[in-house]
């Protein structure tokens, strides 16, 4: 029997995936200002690089809620929907995309390193960056004889990279409590999967080490929910690691300014009409699970809490700029062995 | 004859510089090809492969995995087996990822086979920030990639050089690392330096790697940078010759080898030595290029030399943050301003 | 039909492989001079590490003996046996190993960096380092329409490395003329397969690339003959890549100077017995393909192969300690295109 | 008082010391552990884990696969959960497997995170050569670790700062290098520099990472190095002495953070200055050392400054190829006849 969500569950990844959409939209709009006639990155309330996750929402709610604070997501160069479903403060994550010293890290970090540690989450702009942490932190757990699971998310294109292979194999070889998710969106920047990858789908590189190996299709919420959960509660299970592959769709460019001439014609619009948002709303209604109203009220929520957090950005004062020469080392000493 | 003078104002940014020289080595070489990331279809991220899939095909111009220890390590097997492979990595940061294959074996394997493996390869790579691009993806790391052996290192600050170099390193016989500094392509969308876009001849043409240029002649102070410090160090200049003072501006173009003696040549005009480095202040090129100077001959400096580089933290993401580490005119000035403070006199 | 090598070849693996074990007998002994009673690298005729292949040499020739001068092997850091199988001049390869000007390198590489560009043999120190350079090698015939495989030797350690993911990843996606062989003897200096791979075996890994992977149990020089066979047609015949494990056994320790105490008792007695150059040599015999005299005289051919570059090596002078400053980079301009 | 006065005598080798002050800390602190490459049943190639799996067990002493990239990653990882990892990359030559794990993950999360995520980890790793391992297997690589923000770098001459550095890399809540000098280890099978093998008390004790140790004081010359090259140093200045020459030894002991002030201060009294360092010349420690000075104030130097440096190339293989590149007292010496002679009167 697949693991079925709960209503309340189901009302809770809706709200996660529309305020993560919510969340990109005015990103994506508020990104833009200063950054026209000329697109010019460095411009604007929100400068550098910006890979917003659109259409990719049900990977992260369809994980993410199987875990508490006390577990650990390591997250992509991509990672608002998966931050926003880990329970990241938002204001505070909106507050550091803006770089203002409100921000998760005052600033320092930016859109692609915001660490929440009240959470359990990290994020990084290398490719396969995040997956020996998430090996670390699920070792740190067994040893230490504390509860929680580690979640290390990628990117389809990532599966290429060593670290994927060195990561997998140590988490297996020890056994440890963490959940490889990749988020395949058919896409690495311009190339394709088929152009990179030498199978068709990464959940058959498991086997590799002797884990199990999942393949979710179509970008389908419940279908996420039931193999993440499996896979979640086996290693709390002290089961070991698993590997889940998940076909989502990446509905913006790669990055903000991406004019994707790349993409075959027609697709975009295929993933369009296929936005697993509506999708899931529809769901919600024709089971019953709840109504209209009820789904407004969410939407209604979604939308206030994404502008609190973008007005609680805009409106922080920016960091001392000499403060860019503290922190680089803890400075005090630590508390001894029992701190 | 008006073909001609349209010619001679023939303006290229950076990246077409770059893709000018690819194509036209690429023409009359068949050994050379290209391998990277997003190099194909989208022309590079920065622009410098542009058109060549077009021109050349899928075969020689080669989209990757994000694989890059492969893809490197592969460049290395197939130039040692008579090809001429040109590599992307497309920010300097992800070296960590692949540099074994960079710094042990591009590097080495000529040195470890006395010269029976060649490795003629170019590994082009991205540089520098300013755009907010986090602590991840605006590194310079000259420093890094200069210190270790085996592989000659060039920086342009213009698309003359950047193609004469490009050229030049097409045709060596060794490794040469093509450090572009983002902020000099051209691409619009990262901001755009004027004065690297610059007149460009179209015919092929070869810029000695390990030369220095002298972008600007002085005789008060000296300052040697390297890709975007030089156009900081000339707009210092401007300034700083409305105040009477006569600047001299050494443009290394190339880390590995080093212009010692044009750097030599300079402070022994001058008497006064600044360096502008974007990359890390300590332990790299900064302490080089000072060190090269004392260690020649410490009273040709008539005041402390002085260093305008990226502090030793990592890149803030934060606009002023990154603005207040980052070299620019502003802090070259104010640098001279304390260097003649501190001036014996 | 497993193929089956002739007699020719037989007796040409046969002679490979006792040159191979004599020359690390030679070379282990005169490794100890200079270096007893207190055993320290840096001294005697051959300082430095020493990694010797003894016993591994079913997995040298039961490749090689498919391979041409033209074809490619990249090696590891125990990379006699695989030179020797490769045909790398023995003397030149001798002088390397004991830095002489008439090395290989004329005493810049060494025994992890042999080179002999006559026969495209290289190796390394690293652990999983040629097997880029050997996807290159194949990607460079392929582009140029040349023919030649490229064969990357590893030790079953090098398989949880990043490098072997990757690469074998690239070789698939281009479909590249290389074979991966795995030398597996079962222990990665003092850390034992079975605690550090997720798998019993790595030919299973093959499967995460679209590849065929093949495992030969038991070091059988006959089996790897044709495994390796079949691999090595296959790329020629441009089908892509192939990946074969081998059962092997390393005699030796580590390096030279191993005291070997993490290996189970009675383990190393167990390989010894199984030696697979005397199995060889009663198979030859058994079968009637060459009488003791014809294996004597090969044996006494190898010996005095090995004596002769050994002796070569010794009378060798030194290089100039200055020409060290020499040879990083290659002086001269290149020929132009059509060089 | 007989058991006091050979406590007093104990004298250590750098692998015991270094192997103490991890089963110290080990015992008192539960979230020390250690993995690496043999670093159980084998104790470590070079000695410095020694007896930890027989006192800790395989749950604290964990010998890895050969996958640098996940096992330093996963001590990041560790580290940002509550442990404290030790981990050992076997010989420094390897960092271009997995550097990203260290330069861009336990180097700037700190920063990254302004101070949310801690990661307090000691990678130690061996450098060095001398003893014929060939250009992958005899690198310092100091100035690689010393160039990139973020970590802590040690590098100790002897047992009792090696022990003390340990302890106090243990208990920092930054991350730290720790490069050990394979000459330096007492390992009988690399050769024995003796002067490294000294008293090292039992009880732990801490040496404050960043600060530089007088080595031997003198009034003509200052020798800074670090590792082996600190011997070195004091082998010439012992012959030097009997031609009448002072030489005073900065030993470094950590390179980041420099202690700029010791290095300064030093030549302040002597007037001259020489680097002997076993990385590669360019770009790395010995121009980092010679501009600390010369930013300072050039009018100290007496004399130019010289370095005594591995040249820029390849470690090379035959005895007498790497002897000639290594530095060694016969080098200083030169270097400081040369020095003389080019000071001016
Ligand atoms: C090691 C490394 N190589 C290359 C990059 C540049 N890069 C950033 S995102 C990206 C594509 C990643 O594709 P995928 O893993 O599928 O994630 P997606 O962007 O589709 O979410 C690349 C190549 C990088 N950040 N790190
Ligand atoms: C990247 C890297 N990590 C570690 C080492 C040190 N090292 C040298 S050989 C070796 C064991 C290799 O085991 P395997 O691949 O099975 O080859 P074998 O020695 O058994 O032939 C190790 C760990 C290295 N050379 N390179
Ligand atoms: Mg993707
Ligand atoms: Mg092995």
């Amino acid at each position: 029997m697949t693991m079925q969500p709960t209503t309340a569950q189901k009302l809770w990844m809706y709200e996660k995936m529309v305020t993560s959409r919510r969340f990109e939209e005015a990103i994506a709009r508020i990104y833009l200002e200063g950054k026209q006639p000329v697109f010019n990155m460095a411009n604007g309330p929100i400068p550098g690089e910006m890979h917003l996750s659109d259409g990719q929402e049900p990977c992260a709610v369809g994980v993410c809620v199987h875990l508490s604070a006390e577990d650990v997501v390591t997250a992509t160069h991509r990672p608002h929907h998966q931050a926003i479903a880990k329970d990241v403060d938002l204001k505070r994550m909106a507050a550091e995309i803006f770089g203002k010293q409100t921000g998760l890290s005052g600033g320092r970090g930016g859109h692609m390193h915001l660490f929440d540690p009240a959470v359990n989450f990290a994020c990084s702009g290398i490719v396969g960056q995040g997956l020996g942490p998430a090996v670390g932190a699920a070792l740190s757990r067994k040893m230490q004889g504390k509860p929680g699971v580690a979640v290390a998310y990628i990117g389809e294109g990532a599966a290429n990279q060593g670290a994927f292979h060195e990561a997998l194999n140590l988490a297996s070889v020890w056994k440890l409590p963490v959940v490889f998710v990749i988020e395949d969106n058919a896409w690495g920047i311009s190339v394709s999967k088929m152009t990179s990858t030498a199978v068709p789908h990464n959940h058959v590189r498991a086997d590799a080490y002797a884990m199990p190996g999942h393949r979710v299709e179509n970008n389908d919420t419940l279908a996420i929910f039931a193999v993440a959960g499996e896979a979640i509660e086996r290693a709390r299970a002290g089961d070991g690691p698993s590997l889940i592959e998940i076909e989502t769709s990446r509905l913006a460019g790669h990055f903000m300014g991406d004019a994707e001439g790349y993409r075959p014609n027609g697709e975009k619009d295929a993933l369009v009409a296929k936005d697993p948002i509506p999708a899931f709303r529809r769901h919600i209604l024709e089971t019953g699970e709840a109504g209209e109203d009820e789904l407004l009220a969410i939407e209604k929520a979604a939308s206030k809490a994404v502008d609190e957090a973008i007005a609680f950005a805009r409106h922080s004062p920016d960091p001392e700029p000499a403060d860019a020469l503290t922190g680089v080392f803890i400075e005090a000493k630590p508390q001894g062995a029992d701190a | 004859m008006t073909t001609e003078v349209k010619e001679n104002e023939r303006k290229l940014t950076i990246a077409r510089a770059m893709a000018e020289a690819l194509s036209q080595e690429m023409r009359i070489d068949p050994r050379v090809f290209v391998m990277g990331e997003d190099i194909g279809a989208l022309g590079g991220v920065y622009g410098n492969t542009r058109g060549l899939l077009e021109e050349f095909g899928a075969e020689r111009v080669r989209d990757t995995p994000i694989s890059e220890t492969a893809f490197v390590g592969a460049a290395v097997g197939a130039a040692q087996d008579g090809m001429r492979p040109v590599v992307e990595l497309m920010f300097v940061d992800f070296f960590g990822v692949c540099f074994d294959a960079i710094y042990n074996l591009m590097a080495k394997n000529t040195y470890f086979s006395n010269g029976s493996f060649r490795v003629p390869m170019v590994l082009m790579t991205s540089t520098g920030g300013g755009y907010s691009d986090g602590g991840q993806h605006s590194q310079c790391l000259y420093g890094t990639f200069a210190h270790l052996p085996g592989m000659k290192v060039v920086a342009p600050s213009n698309a003359y050089d950047a193609k004469g170099l490009m050229t030049a390193a097409l045709r060596e016989d060794n490794p040469v690392v093509f450090m572009y500094h983002k902020g000099l392509q051209g691409m619009g969308w990262l901001g755009t330096e004027r004065g690297a876009t610059v007149h460009v001849p179209s015919d092929p043409y070869e810029v000695e790697i390990g030369k220095a240029a002298i972008a600007r002649e002085g005789s008060d102070l000296t300052i040697v940078s390297v890709g975007i410090g030089v156009h900081h160090a000339l707009r210092a200049a401007e300034q700083l010759e409305g105040e009477g003072i006569s600047v001299e501006v050494v443009d290394l173009r190339s880390l590995v080898p080093l212009d010692r003696e044009a750097i030599r040549t300079s402070v022994a005009k001058t008497g006064r030595l600044m360096v502008v480095d974007e990359d890390y202040h300590s332990f790299g090129m900064s302490g080089e290029i000072i060190a090269t100077v004392a260690e020649h001959d410490p009273a040709m400096l008539k005041a402390p030399p002085a260093r305008v580089a990226f502090p030793d933290v990592p890149i803030p993401f934060a606009r002023v943050m990154e603005r207040y580490c980052l070299p620019d005119a502003d802090k070259i000035v104010t640098a001279w301003r304390t260097m003649q403070l501190r001036e014996r006199t």
